[in-house]
């Protein structure tokens, strides 16, 4: 496959991590302990373990698995009302199939499938348009997660329902901003890192300007990153270059797709249709300010909630199990939370980290199991 | 969730809807060109090109040369590297 | 709505339009002195079974694969070669077949003729018979259209040992072809991925492959389909039962590049997809060039590949090595990845 | 909606959560060492059956029947007695049997486990072995909660010949018991009628009851159980397969009160209602007093009845006699009448 | 059973049929070379071949399979009309099971069901109430047929809905009136026949004064009579016993159910819902004045046409094939028609007299076939 | 079609709705009685009495003398019979 097979030479590969053997063994890293890498995008994650790439990086490099997998912050509740909604009589609730084993406070759409609710899995939010299309007398709510890489196609889909006046077409939406998720998490007393990945796709929409003040305000180098395993070594040597000149600059690796700028039609399509929300709350990120999207008045009556009336004051008594905060903020190798791999696997997850195969549970234990429990 | 494929726009599909066939080894699949059009953008200006695309939409075209540019950044390292063994070894 | 012929309640009820259907079609297709008997069971010579072999293997499966048609074959040649492919990786002779249909009341009856005509053309090219059958008719929207079930018996010579359990460190791994082409080819068929490929399932019955291979090593240990799971599944199923580990090599699986950008735009890996017509097997180090090579001689056995290994480390598990050495697991399937694949 | 632990369409993709399944419910239910063995395919000595008699008797029925669970049985039970009574009535001692599930995503566990157990304790009752398996989800609306397919396989001793061509005028009819009891029951069970009866279903297992006439009558013509189409239907088959007349008397037919009720209130008639534990035999005048008396001292043939007899006239024809003289025909069920009855 | 066993005394039935012997050889009747009796109702032919009295009655005494199946006389559009409104979304048709199978000019309701319209079968008309209650999303329509034994029920049924206040319940009614169509069946000139045993649940409802103009107007004794076997043959008898003396009066067999004035809130129950149709046209009937029933136009909103409006003027482009008209009047027996038993079989009627096991044809093909044809 | 079947009311369902319980050869289901009830006829005073069940709804009450009568008349001309019978054979 072009594009792809360039970028999985192993030769190459085994060079890169020649230089960041070396890198690591040159002053001033050769003196510290560790050196702490977080990739921010869940993507990245899957590439690492699906690679074996952190078997074969130096273990002096830990690499840190962020919090840039859209599933993996989903909030319970946010769960709970897609069930609620997707519950009702008539209604067919379409949504990404990552989504479906995430555990609400009862349960996942896959079990309130089983328990009666008309949940379908789509590729594209296109393809939920078109069962709207296809089931006049339902009305179909789209369930719209992830970060700027998807928000556009769920904002030109919603376009495309107005356009073509589909009036049975609904979404509950719960995007999520990278820019105030990565400043939240910056100011997190609890993250120690040195450095980050950038994604590479949601780079391609907004840009690489908009990462300029984790170097100036932070400090830290950031990398824009592809996601074939050449790319991510490359990225992570071109963050311990910095490190090891002392630099912190924002770069980027993935230029055959990411531009400075971004893509100014997906970015049109996202401000035509939401505006940030005051503050939201994500799974394992607690509250953060300005991370949430909501639908502009305009267009409210795209908005799901709005016509299901869902009752937003639920209280939220959750008391949660794990360590999927620590986790997520790099505090905490997956291994170590004490319910990993016991109580809480990928058929039987007790929090979205360990269902997306891009949560760093749900990596770690898929591809690297073997070394950490008996097989059920 | 932010997978994203290489694929080449090979026909429009259905140009008033901005959709094209987009092709990613062998795989057939009609996606929207709604990111890549512009006033300036004629939907078959990108038959040919090769984009990204993502939950059914080509969200970036990919440019050939950074991707050659990236490849050789990588080749001439190992190149320098392999010389710098080589005096490693020699020396 | 139009005047095709449908099927009604009435010809699963077991009186006069039941037995009409009987024998208008199932006589007609299946065609053997068993069926035209009559009788509620088939009655076979044991004489006959113990010529052939020792031991008698028995299987079932049910077919519920949607679409019911789909590029290179339907539900009806699934059931016949899926369950002939049960009973072939125990190294038997299939015989015998049942056809056990469950109809949803509306079905168009050329569809049925279609699929009839089908499981009849796979029975004959496989060489069973089905011998014994039974149809029932659920009111519509009780059921989607059709369900098959095949029950099959067959022969098992003497001395063959199939067994997942006998997979012993040191032994090579084969695959008879390429991986997930039935998964990939169903999935895309069924039209909601909106995804265009040219791919077809590989349903095709495996027991002249096996007899051949234990021709040139009737000690093979081990032999599976890679049917629901993938390759990934059965070799699980070998690790575990054997305890020993499994080590396959990325770059040497066979897999079509439809298949393969198939995976790629789904995030799907083709290990975890569905073959209807392909097997792995275990064999001895020492006898696995000659049983490549009866394999490559016939017809569904002409794209076998050395995979991998079985090893001694992790016991129990199945590893990944990527081209650049990066080792990782393969676990069995977790969850659901794509229902109603057979 | 509830809580309940519910069937996933995980469950049936053959990966991890296929074999939870597997392990957590079906071994130990079924609990025999070639299920344990977790092959493909289940590997039976031809020896032990050759021991038994000369011919292999294989048969196979889907069970779809609505309620799943109703007075005197379950979906479960049916499934195991039904398929063994196809095997008993060929004179075979039933050995093994598959068991494949087709389930409906979100069917309740619980509801599972009780079936499952009915399978194996009805299995255990009738000494028969559940051997291999195979289990399906469908999603929710693509299957009414569960249908199982049973194939069965056994032994016929020698020199035993049922065959419905066998009838011969002259030969006496014997019904082991009550007409109709399982329609009527499920029927009822059902619930849209808005009937209430007590009236249980009775499904049973039939070889032990056969073995029994045999043992006094080897050379019994034929046997069949009356299922769908009921004693009409059966005695239709004898008629045609032999190109003989039957003769019923309509007042020698064993019907309960209840079910002479049902049939009253619905305008339908009790020899078309199924049964699952009740078998009519043809029996040559001769031996006829001893196989009833051998019948009625089986627990399962107490009721046993003469209701007719083998005729020359109007050959391919039933007829009933009624009380005062007129003969009408029997047909054999013709149309929909009592859908989902197994 | 209490009432029904008494009835089917054999030791009874022979004395019955001696005596019935007996009347035919006396003067007058010795002299003719047939009598003929028509049965009216539907029940009383099926009770006819289900006891095989056919074959134990001389055959001097010929039996006349009269009208009285409404099943039989339902025209091929009101089958039409069923499956129209079958077939529309979000309907479930309720209908008796008797008419499922009746053919209407391109299928039958059975048909039309495994072509994925929703019918549903039922044994009383509140059954369908209870349907339309337990569906409260479906417009449930009952596919009303009947004598005047079942309009009642149909009526009460309906009043009972109003009371209920259950708007998604409407009616197809094709019920028929017993004596607008005994009426054009004396007046036809083919009709030949000597009396009449009279349909017993019918006068159940409308008593025994309605028929008095059969025995003053046309001369015919009538005997109204129950269903079982020695109901019959005693009102057989009771018919002959006229003929013989040349009487002919309204006489009642059946009194242990039948009152001289019916039952006063069945009747009421039909007369507030429903009137008379100038005319309809019934199939191997043709058309009958006054026989057919309308909503008053109080209660048309319970009428199903109405509420889905069927094209009503649909041509009757109808070819008849068989003899059922000459059947249905007693001027052919059932056998004698060409189709019978070759074309048309109870598995696929041409006709509804070869559906319902009331209906002369299935009966005598039901009951007595191997008389006449091989085996298929 | 007109099929009737007599049954025993054996008691009240619902009093409100005005159904009853009737038992037909031990069959119970619930049937109408609003074909039986008048301003004068309390529904308890139906049970015990024996009824004639069409569709669901009672129609009609059975009275036990004219049934009686009815079969008294026949076994009456079963003697009247045997009796000239006996004439005729003695005759
Ligand atoms: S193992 Fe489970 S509970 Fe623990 S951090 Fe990971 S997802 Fe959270
Ligand atoms: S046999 Fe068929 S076509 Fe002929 S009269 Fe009877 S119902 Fe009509
Ligand atoms: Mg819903
Ligand atoms: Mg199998
Ligand atoms: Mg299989
Ligand atoms: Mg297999
Ligand atoms: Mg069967
Ligand atoms: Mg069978
Ligand atoms: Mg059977
Ligand atoms: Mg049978
Ligand atoms: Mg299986
Ligand atoms: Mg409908």
């Amino acid at each position: 496959m072009k594009f792809v097979d360039e970028f999985r030479d192993p030769e190459l590969a085994e060079h890169l991590l020649q230089r960041i053997k070396v890198l690591l063994n040159t002053a001033p890293l050769a003196n510290r302990e560790s050196v702490r890498v977080m990739e921010v995008c869940g993507g990245h994650t899957h590439t690492i373990f699906k690679y074996g790439l952190d078997r074969l990086l130096p273990s002096r490099l830990e690499l840190i698995h962020g919090p840039g997998c859209p599933v993996c912050v989903l909030p319970r509740d946010a769960i709970d009302t897609a069930i609620e909604i997707a519950l009702q009589p008539k209604v067919i609730l379409a949504s990404f199939g990552d989504a479906l084993r995430v555990p609400g406070t009862r349960m996942s759409l896959l079990q309130a499938r089983a328990a009666g609710a008309d949940v379908r899995t789509v590729y594209s939010p296109m393809d939920a348009l078109a069962l709207a299309k296809q089931h006049p007398d339902h009305s179909v709510v789209f369930f719209a997660i992830g970060f700027e890489t998807t928000i556009p196609a769920t904002a030109l889909t919603m376009l495309q329902a107005e356009r073509e006046n589909v009036e049975n077409f609904t979404m509950l939406a719960r995007h999520i901003s990278i820019i105030p998720t990565l400043k939240a998490l910056l100011d997190d007393p609890e993250l120690e890192n040195d450095g980050f990945i950038g994604p590479g796709h949601v780079s391609m929409v907004i840009g690489t300007e908009p990462y300029e003040f984790v170097a100036q305000a932070y400090g830290k180098p950031l990398v824009v990153s592809g996601f074939e395993p050449l790319d991510l070594l490359q990225s992570l040597q071109m963050v311990l270059e910095q490190l090891a000149c002392g630099t912190s600059v924002i770069e980027n690796q993935y230029a055959r797709v990411v531009r400075k700028q971004g893509n100014a039609q997906a970015q049109q399509a996202i401000s035509t249709l939401f505006e940030p929300r005051a503050s939201d709350y994500w799974q394992g990120l607690g509250e953060v300010a300005g991370s949430g999207l909501q639908f502009r008045p305009e267009y409210s009556h795209f908005d799901a909630e709005q016509h299901f009336l869902c009752d937003a004051s639920k209280p939220s008594d959750i008391v949660e199990q794990g360590c999927c905060d620590q986790v997520l903020k790099g505090a905490l190798q997956p291994q170590a939370c004490p319910l990993f791999g016991r109580v809480c696997t990928p058929s039987q997850p007790v929090s979205a980290l360990m269902v997306s195969s891009e949560g760093a549970c749900a990596a770690r234990y898929l591809y690297r199991s073997g070394e950490h429990r008996d097989v059920g | 969730m932010c997978l994203g494929v290489p694929g080449k726009i090979i026909a429009i599909d259905n140009a008033d809807l901005g959709t094209a066939w987009v092709e990613i080894s062998g795989v057939r699949r009609s996606v929207s060109l709604a990111c890549l059009l512009d006033e300036t953008t004629e939907p078959e200006s990108l038959i040919g090109q090769w984009t990204l695309v993502h939950v059914g939409f080509a969200m970036s075209v990919i440019d050939a040369d950074e991707a050659q540019r990236t490849l050789q950044l990588l080749n001439e390292m190992k190149a320098l590297e392999q010389e710098m063994d080589g005096h490693e070894i020699r020396g | 709505m139009s005047d095709k012929e449908r099927i009604s309640l009435a010809q699963g009820e077991g009186g006069l339009a039941s037995s009409q259907l009987v024998e208008s079609l199932f006589l007609q297709a299946f065609d053997n002195e068993h069926l035209y008997q009559r009788e509620d069971q088939a009655r076979l010579e044991l004489a006959d079974f113990i010529r052939q072999g020792d031991r008698l293997a028995f299987t079932t499966d049910s077919y519920v694969v949607d679409p019911i048609e789909f590029p290179g074959g339907d539900i009806g040649c699934l059931a016949v070669n899926g369950t002939i492919n049960d009973l072939a990786v125990g190294g038997a002779i299939p015989r015998y077949l049942s056809c056990a249909l469950i109809l949803e009341e509306g079905l168009e009856r050329a569809l049925l003729e279609r699929i009839v005509a089908s499981m009849a053309s796979a029975a004959r090219e496989a060489n069973v018979s089905i011998v014994t059958g039974d149809t029932k008719v659920v009111p519509r929207g009780k059921a989607d259209r059709v369900f098959i079930n095949t029950a099959g018996v067959g022969v098992i010579p003497q001395g063959v040992e199939l067994a997942a359990r006998r997979c012993e460190p040191g032994d090579v791994l084969i695959a008879s072809g390429y991986l997930g082409d039935h998964g990939a080819a169903v999935l895309a068929a069924r039209g909601d991925l909106a995804l265009e490929m040219d791919v077809c399932s590989d349903s095709r019955p495996l027991h002249g492959l096996v007899q051949e291979m234990l021709k040139v090593s009737p000690d093979i240990h081990a032999i599976r389909d890679a049917t629901r799971g993938g390759v990934a599944t059965v070799l699980n199923e070998f690790a575990q039962m054997s305890q020993t580990g499994i080590v396959l090599q990325e770059g040497s699986l066979p897999v079509r590049p439809q298949v393969r950008g198939f995976c790629e735009i789904l995030g799907l890996e083709p290990w975890y997809l569905a073959n209807e017509g392909m097997l792995v097997a275990a064999v001895s180090a020492s006898a696995a060039d000659e049983v490549l090579s009866s394999m490559r001689a016939h017809p569904y056995g002409c794209d076998a590949q050395v995979i991998g290994q079985v090893v001694a480390e992790l016991p129990g598990k199945v590893q990944l090595q990527s081209g650049f050495g990066g080792r990782r697991l393969l676990e069995p399937l977790t969850g659901e990845q794509l229902p109603r694949i057979c």
